[in-house]
Formats: C-alpha cells, structure tokens, sequence
C-alpha cells in the first residue's frame, strides 16, 4: 500500500463526488459517476480487495452507470436550479449531513490505525477464515469461500435482492402487453439514427469473448478474483451490448422477457433449492458437505467446494438475466420498444 | 425429529421458495398463484408453531446455517421473544393475504403474479430479519424487505410513486445507518455475530466508538420504524399504497424495527450500558412522548381514514420505543406486549379500511357513512380494533397500556404516562366520530320518530370477512390471554440486569 | 496531524458520506437524489473496506493452494487482508445496484406520470 | 343452614341478560318474541340474585375468580353486602322498566327498538358485572361496557340534540375514567401490589397522605357516572334519552354505578379507618357537598321535568358518597341504604314524567298544572317518590337520611349536619310545588287540547309498584339495610 497513492486516489474520489451532485446536467453527473465508480474500483485494487474492486467495476462503473445514462436519456438532462427557494430544505440536509458527520467523526478517535494488523477486526475473526479455507472447503480464494459457505445464507438473500429488485422494476414499469404490442408495430426499427457499422461489427465480435470470459470468471472464481457475481454481470452486460449497438427487438428477440425473468428465478431457485437440497439430505439448510452423498466421488470437503460452484452458477445466472432486465425496462420505460 | 428440528429453517426458506415457485407458475397460470402462496404461507405458520412450543419446551434454539459454528458462520436464535415476533409475522401475513385475495384483482389485476412474488419475498425478509442471529445479515435481510416494501407501495394510486420514492430515500439512510453502526462494531470489535458481541462489549464500556455504533444503530432502526422526527415517510407510503399491501406493511414493518431496536438494545448492548452508563433513557423517552402526542394530533386532522390511520401507527410507534427505554421490566414487557397487539390492531384496521375501498373505492372519512347497515360484520369488526386501539378492556389494547403506563408509574415518568393517556383519549374521539357517521349518518335526522334511509345490507366477499373476523377475535383472545402470554413468553426474554 | 494522517481513510469517508447524505436531503432532482444515494452507500464501502486493510498483508487468495490435499503448508493469518469486509461489500455492492434499479424505475414512473424530476413541480402538481 | 354455595350464580346472573342480547337481536322481527326473551331473562336475572341473598344475609361472602389476566391480577367476582344491595335494587326495578319500556316505546311506536332493547340488556349485565366485581380491575372493565353499551340509548332518538347529548355522554365519562380512574387505579396497583378490595384498606401504612390525597380526588372525579361537580353536566344533557332510559340508567343503573364505584373505592380501596385517620372524609365531604347544595340550587330554577329531575339526582348522588365519605359507620350503612332508598324514589318520579309523556307530550312543569286530575295515579304516585326523596314520612328515604345524619353526628363533623338539613329543604322546595300545582290548581283547560287520560297500563303499572315499594321500604326496610349492615361489618 502506497499511502501517497492512496491519497491522491481518495482525493480525486472526493472531488468526483463533488462534482457529480452540482453539475447542472444529468448526463454529465451520470459520466461523473462512473468515473467516480472506477477511481474507487482503483482504490479497492490498491487496498488489496481484489474482489470488491472486480464487482465495483462490473456492477457500480459498468452496470450502474449504464443504467444512470439510461434512465437520464429517458427523462431528461436539464436540472432546474431552484436554489432560492429551497433554503429550508438545504438547511435540513446541512443539519443533518453535518450532525451525521459529527458522531461519525467522534468515533474515529478510537478506531485502531489504518491498516493496523493488530486491530480487533484482523485479529478476531478473519484468521480463522484465512487459516481454515482449505481445510474446510478447499477453496483457496478466501473471499469466495466466505461469500458462498461461511457466509452463503447472506449471498443467498443477496441473490433474492436482486431478483426482487427485478421484479420491482417490471412491476412499477411494465406496461400492459397489448399496449407494448400496439406502440411497438408503429415505430419498427428506433435505433436507426445510430446505426452505425463499426460499433456494430466491433459489437458483435466482442460478444462472445466477453461470454466467454464471464464463464471463466464464473468457474475460476475459486482460485482467483470473480465468481457469480462478477460473472453474471458480464454475461449480462454482453447482452446489454447488443441492445445497446444494435436495438432492443434483436436482444429481446434472443432473449425474452418471459426467458429473461425465469432464467433470474431460476438463478435464484438453482442457489436455494441446493441448500433446500441439503435440508432434504438431513443436513442443516445450506450445509454443502452432505452433498458428498448424491455427488459422485466426493469427500465432504469437496462437496462444500463443488456445492459453492453450483451456488455460484446459480448466482451468475439470475444476476446476469436480471441486469439485462433492469436494463430493458428502465432504458424503455417499461415499453420494451426502444433502448439508448 | 429432523421435521421438527428444521422447522426453524423452513420458516423463512418456504416464502423464499414459494416466491420463487410462485413466478415460475404465474407466468403459465396466474390462478396458480394465490393457491401457492397460501400453502407456502400455512407451512411457515405451523413451522413457526412448531418452534414456539419447541422454544417453550426447551429454551433457546440455535441453528447454524451451512453448519457453520457462530461467531464463523450465521446462526439462527430463536429464544422466546423473536418465536412470538415470527408468530406474528407468519399469522398477519397469512391474514393479510387471504385478505388481498379478492382486493388484489380489482386493484392490481395485471401485477398479479409480481403483487404476490414480492409479496412473498417480502414475508421471507421479514421473518428472517427476526430469527437472524447475525448483525450484518440483519441488514441484507433489511434491504429484501424494504425493496419489496418499496415496490409494492409503488403499485398503488397515482401519490403512491412520489410515496414510495422517499420512502426508498429515507429507508436507504436508515439502512446505511444501520449498516454502519454494525460497521462500527466490527471495527471495535472484529465481530458480527450478536451473542459474540454482548460477549465482547462490555471489556469496551469507555469507547467512543461503540457509543456512536449504538446511536448509529438506534438511528437507523428508528427511520424504519418511523420514530418521530423520522417519521415523514411513513403517512403517505402507507395510505396511498395499494390496500392489500398495507394491510401486510402497516402491521409488520415497524413492529419489526421495534423487534429489532428491542434485540439490537438487549442482545448486543446491554441494559447496563443503555441505562446506566449512557442513562439515554432520559433523552428517549420524553421523544417516545413527543412522538405520541405529535401522532395523535395529527391522526386528529385527517380527513382519510387511512391517512388517520398512519399517525396513529406514529403515536403507536412512541408507546413501544417508549416502554422499551424506561429501563424497567414492567415498561419492556408493555413494548413487547405491545408489539403483539398493535400489529393485530393495526391489521384489523387497515383490514375494515380495504373492505371498504374494496366496496366503496374510497377511503375518506364520510364513505363510513351507515356502514353499520351497510356492512354489519365489517362495522363490528371496527368498532372492536377501535376498542382495542383506544384501550378497552378486555381487548389487547388495554393491557399493553396497563403495562406501559405501570412502567411508567415505577420509574415516574409522568409525562410518558400523559402522553399515553392523551392519546387514548384523541383515539376515543377520532373513533366515535366515525362511530357517529357510520351508525347515524353524516347529518343529523330531524324529526322525532324518523326511520333512516333504506341501504341494503352489501357486505364484502368471504375470503376479507374471514380474516377480520378472526382477527378481531384475536384482540379479544389476546386480551384474555394476557397472563399466560406474558409469563409464558415475555417474561422469559427479558435481559438480565433490568 | 499524526492523528490525522493516520486514519485518513476514515476521514474521507464521512466527508464522503457527508455529500451523499446532503444530496439526498436536499437536492431537488430526483435522479441527483439517487446520485447522491450511491455515493451514501459507496461511502460505507469504503470504511467497511478500510477496516479489512492490514499493512504487509496480500490479496486473500491463498498462494499455491489447489485443492486441499496440498495443505501441508499452514498458512499464516498475517499474510493474508482480512476477507470478511470484503465479502461483506460485495453483499452491499449489490444490494445498492438493486435499490439504484428500483430507485430509478421510480423515478421513470414518477417522470411518466408528472413529467418532471423536480421534487417542489410534482410537489405542486399532488396539490 | 344454607346449602352449599353455587359457585357460579354471581357469573350466570351477569350473563342472563348477556345471553339475551342475540335473542333479542334475532327476534327482532316479532315484536312479542323479542319483549319475552327481556322479560324472561329479567326473570332468570332476579331469581338468581335473590337466590343469594339468603347466604349473603347469613353474613358470608363469595369469592369467585374467573379469569386471571395479569399476574396477581384477575376478573374476579366477589358477593357481599353492599354488591348484594345494588344488584337487588338494580335487577328488580331492571323488571320493572322492561314493562314499562314495553308501553312507552310502543305508545310512541319509536324507531329501532330491537337495538334499544339489545343495548338496554347489555347495559344491564354491565351493571350487575359492577355490583359483583371483586376488585378494582373488575369493577374498572364493567363501568367502561356500561358506558360504551348507553350510548346507543342516549342517542337513541339521533337527531342533533340525542347527537349532542350522546358526543357529550361520551367525552365525558371516557375521558374522566381514561384520564383519571385508570392512572389513579395503576398507581393504587404499583403502590399496594394488589386492587382487590378489603374493607380494612389495601395501601400500605408508609404511604404519603399526599399521594393518598392526590388518589382520593382522582378517583372520585375519575367515575364521572357519580355526576360529582364539575363533571356533572353529562347527566343534564343526557336527558334527551327516551325516557325509560332515563329512568333506569339515570336513577339506578348508569348514576348508581359511578356512586357504587365511588362507594367500593372509599370502603374497600382505602377502608374507612384510613380515611377517617388521615382526615381525608373531610374532603370527601367538602366536595359532595358542594355538588349537593349547588345542584339542588340549579334544579330549583329548572321548567324542564326531566332536567329538574336530572339536577335533583346529581344532588342525592351526591348524598349517597357524603354519607359514605363520613366514613363512620352508621354514615356509610346510610349512604349505601340511600342507594336503594333514593333509586326507588327516583325511578318512580322518572316513570311519572314518563307517562305524562305519553299521555300528554309534555315535558315542561309550567304546562302541568291540575294534570293531578287527569291523571290521578300518575300524579299520586309521583307525590310519593317525592316524599322518598324528600326525606319525609312515611317513605324509605327517611331511614336513609336519618341514619346519615347520625352518621355525621359520629363523625363529629356538624357542618355536614347543616348540608343535610338545607338540602332537605331545598328538595321540599323543588318537588312539593309541582304536586301541588297538579292537584290544587285550577285546572286550565287551554293547556290541554284533547281529552287526556291515564298513560298506557304498561306504563302505569310499574310506577304504581315502585311507589308502593318506596312506601314499604320505610315499613320493611330489613332486608336492605341488614345488607348494609353487613357490609361494612368491621372483622
């Protein structure tokens, strides 16, 4: 760790953040975002949290920024400045921005230092997980092993936050099918203005690298950075590539909004239903090591391993279809007509 | 037995399932839907029966997840407090959905099959949020409760967008702020798991840091339960969201955040520390006051009757956070109580008000407009939750007051004792005015021997009058029952050094 | 200044979260409120990750480890970051894109139906 | 040697009535039908009431507990003296107005009269379920069913003013007993650990006399029923019940009830030593006084029948918890005899004005002159309720009266004396002109246009009987006041 860099780094992220709330267009404030999302993405690299800089780069640059264009591009970019009026308002939020920051900051007095090895959180929990990953699992990436087996009860529920947040999007905008029906044979092909045959022909050869590379950080998850999530979202985001060079009908013409859900739930079912699989085994909900009885030449500690690598598929899988759902319905407001 | 032993898990694995299998069906059949859920929702009830007589019989029931030994892995606690909380929440659920049955075809009959996907998620978080023994998985379980809960506020009438929109803005802060104190811990302590932390805080009495990580955790547990001053969200989310949703949200959600103040105060801080070394009981509760007397008055100057509703859940939300921080067990038992019987109150209310959307589609005050001939069952079903609200014996609503207003007497806490006697009194008149006009009519009868105007009798469909009904019944049982739940349960729960 | 220098992470992230937190309470626009809610929740991350930081240590993938037949090699806790807070922000790194989604679907509703992102126009137009 | 207690009767005579409530409802189509199961369960009520009474009088008590709802705390019914008496007095003239009841609400063919029945038995068990409470708790949940279960009889009429009078009922009598008995009762429980009542007193002996002060006065404010000065004013604006209703609830059930709590309160929560040890009957006095001189004053000026009625009933109520406030024995045995004496007197004035509403439609005094002929047992009758309440021979509230101002002569507080003696003038003043203005008037045939004779044989009947037992009661007073005697017999 270079605290130099570091600081440079947090400085230019603090900056960003700055930026992004006072600039007057949206769309700008959406760039700045993702910008700000990559500066933390390098942070985590330097800090050595490999993982979480993968996932911030996958899903907070990428997926979310994308879905700030999106969302910007359906509404609109102006911001009214209305800042006579709202004195009271910006009061409150100074109070309690400040207020916030006040306790926070008494706190820090007694935190251990910065990266100090000794610290409580080094010394009480993590050692086990360090020491003990592969004798219990045989998964040498750490973070992995926590995510899908110490800790996979809290992955699991994450997976079903992002399912339900697909779901959310669909149920707040969707609109009736026959509408859709009716407003998509009028306005045949939208994206025609954009057409362009370099983006596309760059697109389409992209694609299946960018598949493939999501499978491999799929199934490397165990040795090295990735996993489910990271995966999933760039399998997703190869789709939203699609739409996004070509138009919505070709990737919904791939895949379907009917597919686009079940693969989620699917995902979500895939990841539950092995740990509902163990419950059944007569093992407690999620305990992989029973797996060992039903999967073929496996000692309890490998079927912890393999176990992780069904959850993971299972996650790769819904975060991927629900990315490019949410992807569809906000860039479309729900109308599945046309995307950016 | 393994069935009863896994009872524990399948409380909050079968709503996850169910929801799954539910959107799977749904897109092939959306009749399959409501069937699915109900099965998955009885299945959780009994589980969680199952459990409180396992709790009742054998203490405390712990159940490690992936198998895992806490403070490594996450760990399910049931002890007797969360078995009655999960009770309540697998009961009012199941109420509620039996409830939404036919509300839900004529207000959402296209999101049908999203209403009960999320509807069921929504259950899932809910309980898990209860049996979690693990900090940091509280707040996932948090966030899967609060997105659904977003979502299907969401789906309701043209107000409900902006609604729903603060209310994902604010229950964001609490969640983070949540999130954070939990933080704090870890940084002060390496651990996330609630009994590791009780058993590592008190070494950390002086710090700071854990002081902060307490009103951290307090702030944010109490934007989700809408604590005054952070109650802002609330009214609009709850009254403009579809009434098949608020007939789930309203009951649970802040009564869950109490659930977890309750557990976050007793279960990892400790009431030592709470009372006597910060001694913030004195700051608390003359706010738990504040918020009860702000909630009554402006239930007061409502027009809609589930706007009305929605500050008197604010003024409800005081008694609790109340009773919690008079740092005496008498007060803590009335919170606890409390929780049980307001959620059955709150259900039956917000029940009576969708019966009469559903039949009158409009919720303001002067459709209650001879409701009494109009709907026999559904007026009698008010006027009992009304009961129960102003605290009538033998009906709930009077025991928990007993219990809270005696806390208060032992600890002199006049003003708190006011404040609930306050808002007894706002209720009492907030509900006989509705008596009034739904018994007599908006305007007077002239006249001495005049017979009002004929209306036919025009009750609501059996799967609404079957869930009221049983849950007036309820706040009447839970009134009697009062002794044995109390000794049975409540009393089991309560902290050492109370 | 030690004192300062020491920790300067954490003093980063409140300043961090201090934007966030007055974006969403006090800007008008909706999506500068959602913007404002990112760098909120971004905020956490960073103090969640600053905690799993330890001077000297690696990334937390242990070195040559395939499988477990090869783990004669005891492997040292010092070595290694501290992988609890990371998996920890990997859970609150999704659960903040699936509460941007929502976030911005509403958003998209509320713009449908109001046609504007301004909280005070949608706020005169409920009137 | 009696035979064994029953353990349920006191349980059965409140459900008698509780019983009838869906019968009534169901029959509400046959008219015939729906008037039996009343009287029936009137009956069965009365019976089983007067089938204790032997043991009672045999000087036990009983003790049932029902229902224990918080720990050391339950619903439980106790028999003795005094819950004897008023459940006596209160299910025998329950009889009595269900037939008058019968006659006024068919002469007048009102509206909805199988609600008004179905709340009329209800409010019946409520206020048997107060006569046998065994303790505070008890006492607290039956006295609020009684005030909920009126208010459909007090607006009965709805219109604005039954409107107004119900709104006013209610804010009074709930907030009172929400506002002050209830916080009263809790504090009385976290001092004493228990509210079951004991005629020797339940608070411990370290108790403040400030804290006992403070609890004193809540708690006679806090049952507003009793129509203590300045919560009185419901009771006035109640009147525009029907006027059985009047009848019952304002002379017996719904007045009695506040002035039994009151009583129970004085005797058994605090116990008369307490009170007369620590000085506290002086307050009791003071403030029951005050409300019995101001309202018999007030009731002076009244044209309005049954508001004259109304002040003159704030007055007695007021009587009854000066003779219990005395807290001598011979005053308290007068107060609870008062009950019974005063609730015989009154409720035969009420029929009165009752029935000459129905013969006549009037409600005002001035337009009552030489009825006494017209109406000869109506007006005869009313001459002897006035007698009782009054305080004159030959009717029971004589007996009362003297034995209170006994009372006060043994608790050495003379001033009392004098209350006892201008307030008797006062109700001579205030009830003696209408009977005579009824019956040695001229009779001013303007005022009535068309023949007018004798009020409905439903209506008259009962009247009749209440007058006579008011006579007999100063003949035969035994029963009631060995009842009163035995409650307050000091162990």
């Amino acid at each position: 760790m270079i605290w130099q860099l570091d600081l440079l780094i947090l400085s230019l992220i603090v900056l960003c953040a700055l930026a992004t709330i006072s600039v007057k267009d949206l769309f700008s404030a959406a760039i700045i975002f993702g910008a700000y999302s990559f500066l933390m993405c390098l942070l985590w690299t330097e800090m050595g949290a490999v993982d979480v800089a993968f996932t911030e780069a996958s899903v907070g640059a990428g997926v979310s920024t994308v879905l700030f264009v999106a969302a910007v591009f359906r509404t609109t970019r102006k911001v009214k400045d209305r800042g006579v009026k709202r004195y009271w308002t910006k009061g409150v939020g100074l109070l309690a921005a400040t207020s916030v920051g006040g306790v926070l900051i008494a706190a820090v007095g007694d935190f251990p230092g910065f990266a100090d090895p000794l610290s409580p959180a080094s010394t009480h929990l993590s050692p086990y997980f360090i020491t003990n990953t592969l004798t219990d699992t045989a998964v040498p990436n750490i973070v992995t092993s926590v995510l899908a087996d110490y800790r996979g009860y809290d992955t699991m529920f994450e997976t079903a936050v992002i399912f339900a947040a697909g779901l959310a999007v669909i149920a707040i905008l969707r609109r009736s099918k026959t509408g859709v029906q009716h407003e998509s044979r009028e306005k045949v092909i939208l994206s025609e203005g954009y057409e362009d045959t370099i983006i596309r022909l760059v697109a389409r050869k992209m694609v299946p690298f960018m598949q493939l590379f999501a499978l491999y950080v799929l199934a490397h998850g165990h040795h090295s950075p990735g996993g489910g999530f990271q995966g999933g979202v760039i399998l997703g985001a190869s789709f939203i590539l699609i739409a996004i060079s070509y138009d919505m009908k070709m990737l919904l013409g791939r895949m379907s909004e009917k597919w686009n859900v079940l693969l989620g739930n699917i995902g979500v079912l895939v990841y539950a239903g092995i740990g509902f699989v163990c419950l059944l085994l007569g093992a407690n909900f999620l305990d992989y090591s029973i797996l060992h009885r039903i999967l073929p030449a496996t000692d309890e500690i490998m079927a912890r391993s393999h176990g992780m690598l069904g959850i993971e598929t299972g996650v790769a899988i819904a975060v991927s279809a629900i990315v490019v759902s949410l992807y569809v319905n906000i860039a479309s407001q729900g109308k599945h007509d046309k995307g950016l | 037995m393994i069935a009863s032993e896994q009872a524990v898990a399948l409380m909050v694995v079968l709503p996850l399932l169910s929801a799954l299998v539910i959107n799977m069906a749904g897109w092939f059949d959306r009749r399959l839907c409501f069937p699915i859920a109900l099965f998955a929702l009885l299945g959780s009830c009994c589980s969680a029966f199952i459990t409180v007589s396992r709790v009742i019989k054998s203490g405390v029931i712990h159940y490690r997840l992936g198998g895992w030994a806490p403070p490594m892995g996450i760990e399910y606690v049931v002890d007797h407090l969360n078995a009655l909380v999960l009770v309540i929440i697998f009961v009012v659920s199941l109420l509620a959905l039996l409830f939404s049955y036919k509300s839900i075809q004529v207000e959402l009959p296209e999101k049908i099959l999203q209403f009960y996907t999320l509807y069921l998620l929504l259950v899932a978080g809910l309980a898990g949020m209860t049996i979690t023994g693990d900090a940091f998985n509280l707040y996932v379980l948090m966030e899967i409760s609060a997105l659904t809960s977003y979502a299907l506020i969401a789906l309701g009438d043209k107000r409900a967008l902006v609604a729903s929109f603060n209310y994902i803005i604010l229950g964001t802060i609490g969640a983070s702020l949540y999130l954070l104190g939990v933080g704090h811990l870890y940084i002060m302590t390496g651990s996330l798991n609630m009994a590791d932390l009780q058993t590592i805080l008190p070494a950390l009495l002086d710090a700071r840091a854990i002081a902060v990580a307490f009103v951290l955790v307090m702030g944010g547990v109490w934007v989700k339960m809408a604590f005054f001053p952070m109650h802002g969200w609330l009214p609009n989310a709850y009254s403009y969201a579809p009434s098949s949703t608020s007939c789930l949200v309203a009951p649970l959600m802040t009564k869950v955040s109490v659930y977890i103040m309750i557990r976050m105060m007793f279960s990892v801080f400790n009431p030592n520390y709470i009372f006597v070394y910060l001694d913030w009981g004195r700051l608390v509760v003359p706010l738990a006051t504040v918020a009860i007397i702000f909630g009554s008055i402006s239930a007061l100057a409502q027009k809609d009757l589930r706007k009305m509703l929605t500050y008197i859940i604010v003024a409800e939300v005081g008694y609790m956070v109340g009773g919690a921080w008079l740092a005496n067990v008498t007060g803590l038992t009335g919170a606890i109580y409390h929780i049980l019987a307001d959620a059955m109150m709150t259900l039956c209310l917000f029940m009576v008000v969708g019966a009469i959307i559903y039949k009158l589609k409009d919720s303001s005050m002067d459709s209650m407009e001879f409701i009494f001939r109009r709907m026999p069952v559904t007026s009698v079903v008010f006027v009992i939750g009304a009961f129960a609200m102003i605290g009538i014996p033998p009906t709930c609503g009077f025991f928990s007051k007993w219990y809270l207003i005696s806390g208060a007497i032992e600890t002199s806490q006049w003003h708190y004792i006011f404040a609930l006697l306050f808002s007894s009194l706002v209720n009492a008149f907030v509900f006989f005015r509705l008596f009034e006009i739904g018994f007599f009519g908006k305007k007077p009868a002239d006249g001495h021997d005049h017979h009002a105007p004929e209306i036919a009798v025009s009750e609501a469909p059996v799967t609404m009058l079957v869930p009221m009904v049983l849950t007036a019944l309820s706040l009447i049982a839970i009134g009697i029952y009062t002794n044995e739940i109390v000794t049975v349960l409540i009393t089991k729960t309560l902290p050492v050094g109370l | 200044m030690e004192y300062i220098l020491a920790k300067y992470n954490y003093w980063i992230y409140i300043l961090l979260m201090m934007i966030g937190l007055y974006a969403m309470i006090a800007k008008n626009n909706l999506v500068k409120k959602v913007i404002g809610m990112s760098i909120f929740q971004t905020a956490i991350i960073v103090f969640y990750v600053s905690i799993g930081a330890k001077r000297g240590a690696s990334i937390p993938i242990i070195a040559h480890g395939h499988g477990h037949d090869v783990i004669a090699t005891a492997v040292s806790a010092a070595e290694y970051a501290n992988p609890l807070p990371h998996v920890l922000m990997l859970t609150a790194i999704v659960v903040s894109v699936g509460t941007l989604g929502v976030a911005l679907a509403v958003c998209l509703a509320i713009y449908r139906r109001y046609n504007s992102l301004e909280e005070d126009e949608i706020l005169e137009q409920l009137r | 040697m009696h035979p064994p207690f029953p353990t349920a009767t006191p349980l059965l005579a409140i459900c008698s009535s509780l019983v009838a409530v869906p019968l009534i409802a169901l029959s509400g189509k046959k008219p015939n039908l729906r008037e039996f199961w009343t009287l029936l369960a009137g009956a069965i009520k009365f019976c089983l009431v007067i089938s204790m009474a032997g043991w009672i009088l045999a000087g036990n008590t009983h003790t049932f507990e029902l229902w224990q709802f918080l720990p050391g705390l339950s619903i439980k019914l106790t028999v003795d003296g005094f819950g004897m008496l008023f459940a006596l007095v209160a299910s025998s003239l329950w009889i009595l107005t269900s037939v008058y009841s019968i006659g006024y609400m068919r002469g007048l063919n009102e509206h909805a009269q199988t609600r008004y029945f179905c709340f009329f038995a209800l409010s019946l068990s409520a206020t048997i379920g107060v006569a046998f409470s065994g303790n505070l708790l008890t006492l607290y949940l039956f006295y609020e069913l009684l005030s909920l279960s009126t208010y459909p009889l007090v607006t009965h009429h709805q219109d604005t003013e039954a409107r107004g009078g119900g709104r006013k009922y209610l804010a009074y009598l709930l907030s009172t007993s929400i506002g002050l008995a209830l916080p009263a009762m809790l504090v009385t429980y976290s001092l004493a650990g228990t509210l079951d009542f004991n005629v020797l007193g339940i608070f411990p002996e370290a108790t403040a006399k400030s804290t006992l002060l403070v609890l004193l006065v809540m708690f006679i404010y806090g049952f507003a029923k009793a129509g203590v000065m300045p919560f009185h004013s419901w009771l006035p604006g109640a009147m525009v019940a029907p006027t059985p209703v009047s009848a019952l609830l304002h002379a017996v059930a719904v007045v009695k009830v506040g002035v039994f709590s009151i009583g129970r309160i004085l005797t058994g929560i605090f116990g008369i030593n307490l009170l007369a040890a620590q000085n506290l009957n002086t307050v009791v006095c003071v403030i029951a006084g005050f409300t019995v001189i101001v309202s018999s004053l007030i009731a002076l000026s009244q044209d309005n029948l049954k508001r004259r009625l109304a002040f003159s009933t704030v007055g007695q109520l007021s009587y009854i918890i000066l003779g219990i406030g005395l807290a001598s024995i011979l005053g308290v045995q007068g107060g609870m005899l008062h009950i019974a004496m005063h609730a015989f007197g009154k409720i035969t004035l009420f029929f009165c004005a009752g029935a000459i509403f129905v013969a006549t439609g009037k409600k005002y005094i001035s337009e009552m002159v030489g009825i006494g002929r017209r109406m000869p047992y109506t007006m005869f009758a009313f001459f002897l309720g006035s007698l009782s309440v009054i305080g004159l021979p030959p009717a029971g509230g004589l007996i009362s009266k003297f034995l209170m101002v006994r009372g006060a002569l043994q608790a050495d507080l003379w001033w009392v004396l004098v209350i006892y003696l201008v307030s008797s003038f006062l109700n001579a003043a205030y009830f003696l002109p209408i009977v005579y203005k009824a019956f040695f008037c001229s009779e001013e045939e303007a005022l009535f246009e068309k023949k007018v004779d004798e009020a409905p044989m439903c209506c008259v009947l009962p009247l009749t009987i209440t007058a006579g037992i008011s006579i007999g009661l100063f003949f035969y007073p035994n029963l009631f006041y060995s009842l009163a005697q035995i409650a307050i017999a000091m162990p």
